[in-house]
């Protein structure tokens, strides 16, 4: 771009722009994925809490055993009861929030607390 | 031998030279296992990081300070630099005062801003805002300070207004100078969003970086260290050093 | 012209004026009583605790502690960065793969290698130093290496026509073509370093003014907080107006010479 | 007598690293310079006038045939082939007496005798009162000045100019086109000097050397039969002799343009 004038084509083709663009195709298209495979991973057993708007205790499975960063991630969606294995108790979360949940690719399956027994 | 294959060439013994000895010294130096992780548990920790959603995270987050960061200099501190700068009356008032607010990094700043906005996402915007702000501002001021009078005169014996003078002179010969400050701006930026993420534990490549070495975990702050260069070449390359020839080289305006 | 400007606002630049007027409205906010003291403390506290810590020296401590890392850190690696920059440089094989190299560990450098700092030495002025050294070394090797690469060839055809040797062209053309951006890179490596040490004191050592403020928002000894970071702007402006101008002076601006640096 | 620069048989193909293409640049160029002669070397541009004369600096090594200076093959660049280059190759980083004294400098001359050379060339340049200033404080004309000084003073056998007065105005061109006569009436030096003026071929050479279209060849030498001492521009606005040497020389240049288009 020697200093000539920057004509619209010229602008789209450049390095930035190219940039930009396939930095928002690649996030649209990862949140667009998350929100695809979110409901999946709800335990239909929720759906009738879910439809009720009222906050409800889960059992959140991951594929791994979670880190601090998952436990403090999950407390700020509500009150953390426990650790089983690979699986969190998290009591009080919010149907929204249980849908924010959901979307996270690392979480397994997330189900009726009571299911798993205390 | 062509040049191609020189350049090639060099690359492939400088990468297997390097890549063996750190893997080398991984294995033989008689240190605790993790001093030195060899280049593999790099890797397996990115792998982790990543199956674990712990890595998109960090990213995501230092990433969307730093353009928050970005735009608010772009479209806050630009315009108010240039403000300060066209009337003499508020440049030679503003200059000493961002001078010195610009020497003072954003960093020191910090413990302040724990007692005023305590452990949170707000104090390390505010830090990283600071510090990427002061720079922009100063050197939007600087550059409108720094455009020759000569083309100032020029236009105003065609009888231009003092908005066209701004617009068709002060601004555009301040450019260089912009282009400058806001890439100043950003660099200080990212180091000091690094560390007020360190500070103040919030998640981002800071904090990962941090909390790996309480946890003895080497691997991680490699590969945090290898992602947070990375993605400043990134940033540089795409949008800064555009944003830099776009102005340098339109006007050809290396001011001697 | 430039020079007429700039040097114009710089002498006004000088003036207390603007700093008169932020301390008046800063005493009338605090007197106010808008704010709590441990929010925003009155200047008179602040000068009267600047006064105390200048008398029982614990100021000139931290002071003595964070500049004497910085001229530690600057006398090893700015002569280190240099000469292997300007080594690098002349290696026309090497140096084109070398620059990227040199231009990540630019990107990365500063508190980002707190950690594996603290890993190898723990915490300590070790480490701090070992983070200034890196942050000074890369800053001021890539500038020279890219500096040493942008002198025009045709000063060392004019040497070599001359009858110059190597050692001609080293001395007389390369390095001296590249100082514009040697000096870049140095102005840099201390505005960053300086930048990187105040952060990396705040985390790894018990001494410094980086030190001097975290812990003293631990306390919140706010005046305290103040004193250095006034401490902290003013010595930034002395070494800016005592050595980085006057080094600019005398090698880039005498010779008309722009560096671009990066 | 042989000549102070013989060459003979001078090829050169430039090979594109990147895309092994091969471009001729020089075919077979046989040429001698005599001792003191002023030769100047004019031709359509891309015709290999500066790879030429890189050749014979010793910048540029040739694929085929030799090149001798009193007799001697020629191998890398030396202070016996001084050079003026188009773009002021003049040290940014050194004033003006500093820059002239470079040559001296390398070759270790004693500092009184540099010092005596300098002021000497100095005058002869015009350059007096400007020897503390710094290059980017000078005219272009006076850079050039300056690179001539420099080359004279490091007391070279033969003088090589490539373009020198092409990046300067006109006016001043003139004036350093007689200045250069002047300094090579005083100098005795041997000269090449190219340049894609016909005009100014003519008026400095006291042969010119007309090179043909890429691949470069001697097309032709066109003496110029004036006296030095005779040549200033206003004498030689209505010199007959200069008049036809310049169109003979403007002729074959036409020639070879048109079949390069």
């Amino acid at each position: 771009m020697k200093g000539s004038a920057m004509s619209r084509f010229v602008l789209l083709r450049h390095r930035s722009a190219v940039f930009l663009l396939v930095v928002a195709a690649v996030w649209g298209g990862w949140e667009l994925f998350l929100t695809m495979t979110a409901p999946q991973r709800i335990d239909p057993a929720l759906q009738p809490a879910l439809s009720a708007r009222a906050p409800v205790s889960v059992a959140i499975t991951l594929g791994f055993a979670p880190e601090n960063f998952h436990i403090r991630l999950f407390q700020s969606y509500g009150v953390v009861s426990g650790v089983r294995g690979t699986t969190v108790l998290v009591n009080r979360v919010s149907p929204d929030d249980l849908g924010r949940i959901a979307r996270y690719y690392w979480v397994k399956r997330i189900s009726v607390q009571s299911e798993v027994g205390r | 031998m062509g040049r191609y294959w020189e350049i090639t060439s060099t690359w492939g013994v400088i990468l297997t030279v390097s890549i063996a000895t750190w893997s080398l010294a991984a294995a033989t130096l008689p240190v605790p296992d993790y001093f030195l992780p060899p280049p593999s548990a790099v890797l397996s920790a990115f792998v982790e990081l990543m199956a674990k959603g712990m890595l998109p995270t960090f990213v995501g987050e230092s990433l969307r300070r730093i353009l928050l960061a970005a735009l608010l200099g772009l479209f806050v501190g630009v315009p108010l630099g240039l403000l300060l700068g066209i009337s003499r009356g508020t440049a030679d008032f503003a200059y000493p005062v961002l001078n010195f607010f610009q020497s003072v990094s954003g960093i020191a700043w910090l413990p302040l801003m724990l007692i005023w906005f305590g452990f949170g996402e707000r104090t390390i915007l505010v830090a990283v805002n600071y510090t990427v702000l002061f720079p922009v501002i100063f050197n939007a001021l600087l550059g409108v300070r720094s455009v020759p009078p000569i083309y100032v005169n020029a236009l105003r014996t065609l009888g231009a207004s003092r908005w066209r003078i701004v617009r068709d002179v002060l601004v555009p010969g301040a450019l260089p100078n912009i282009a400058m400050g806001v890439r100043l701006g950003l660099a200080y930026g990212w180091r000091a969003l690094i560390a007020a993420e360190m500070l103040v534990g919030a998640n981002g490549l800071g904090f990962m970086i941090f909390n790996a070495q309480a946890f003895h975990l080497t691997a991680r702050i490699m590969l945090g260290m290898g992602i947070i260069g990375a993605l400043w070449l990134a940033l540089d390359y795409f949008l800064l050093r555009p944003l830099e020839e776009a102005t340098i080289a339109r006007w050809g305006m290396v001011q001697r | 012209m430039m020079r007429g400007w700039r040097g114009g606002v710089r002498a006004l630049g000088r003036g207390v004026l603007p700093f008169a007027l932020i301390l008046i409205v800063w005493a009338l906010v605090t007197r106010a009583g808008v704010l709590p003291a441990i929010f925003l403390p009155p200047p008179s506290d602040v000068v009267r605790t600047a006064w105390a810590m200048l008398k029982d020296g614990s100021l000139w401590i931290n002071i003595g502690a964070s500049l004497g890392r910085v001229v530690v850190s600057l006398v090893i690696s700015v002569p280190l960065a240099v000469g292997l920059g300007i080594f690098v440089g002349l290696r026309g094989r090497l140096s084109p793969v070398v620059e990227p190299i040199a231009g990540f560990f630019n990107a990365l450098s500063g508190i980002a290698w707190l950690p594996l700092a603290v890993t190898w030495f723990g915490l300590g002025w070790v480490s701090v130093t070992f983070i200034m050294f890196n942050t000074i070394f890369f800053l001021v090797f890539y500038n020279t290496l890219v500096g040493v690469r942008s002198v025009p060839r045709i000063f060392e055809h004019a040497v070599r026509t001359l009858g110059g040797s190597r050692r001609h062209v080293i001395f007389q053309v390369l390095i001296p073509g590249a100082m514009p951006n040697i000096v870049t890179g140095i102005r840099m490596s201390i505005g960053f370093g300086w930048r990187a040490l105040i952060a990396a004191e705040m985390i790894a050592t018990s001494t410094g003014l980086g030190f001097l403020i975290y812990n003293a928002s631990n306390f919140h000894q706010t005046d305290t907080i103040f004193v250095g970071i006034v401490t902290i702007g003013i010595l930034w402006l002395l070494t800016d107006r005592l050595v980085l101008q006057p080094i600019e002076r005398w090698t880039v601006e005498r010779w008309g010479l722009v560096s671009s640096g990066r | 007598m042989t000549a102070k620069i013989t060459i003979r048989g001078l090829g050169h193909e430039y090979v594109n690293p990147f895309t092994r293409e091969r471009v001729v640049a020089l075919d077979g160029v046989d040429l001698e310079v005599e001792e003191g002669e002023f030769l100047t070397v004019v031709g359509p541009s891309g015709c290999g006038k500066t790879t030429l004369l890189n050749i014979l600096a010793g910048l540029l090594p040739k694929t085929r045939g030799t090149v001798l200076l009193n007799g001697r093959e020629v191998t890398g660049p030396g202070p016996d082939r001084g050079v003026v280059f188009q773009e002021f190759a003049i040290m940014p980083w050194r004033t003006v007496e500093k820059n002239i004294a470079h040559g001296l400098e390398i070759q270790s001359v004693p500092r009184e005798e540099r010092a005596a050379i300098v002021r000497r060339f100095v005058e002869l340049v015009g350059l007096g009162g400007f020897e503390r200033k710094y290059p980017h404080e000078l005219s272009g004309g006076m850079k050039q000045r300056v690179a001539v000084a420099r080359t004279l003073a490091a007391n070279p056998e033969v003088m090589l100019m490539d373009e020198p007065f092409a990046a300067v105005d006109s006016q001043t061109r003139i004036t350093l086109q007689e200045e250069l006569n002047a300094i090579a009436q005083a100098t005795r030096k041997t000269i090449l000097f190219i340049t894609h003026s016909v005009e100014e071929a003519v008026f400095l050479g006291d042969r010119c050397c007309v090179l043909s279209g890429r691949p470069g060849r001697v097309k032709a030498l066109v003496p110029v039969r004036i006296p030095r001492e005779r040549r200033g521009w206003k004498l030689l606005m209505s010199d007959p002799t200069f008049d036809a040497a310049k169109e003979k020389v403007f002729g074959l240049v036409r020639e070879e343009v048109g079949k390069e288009v």
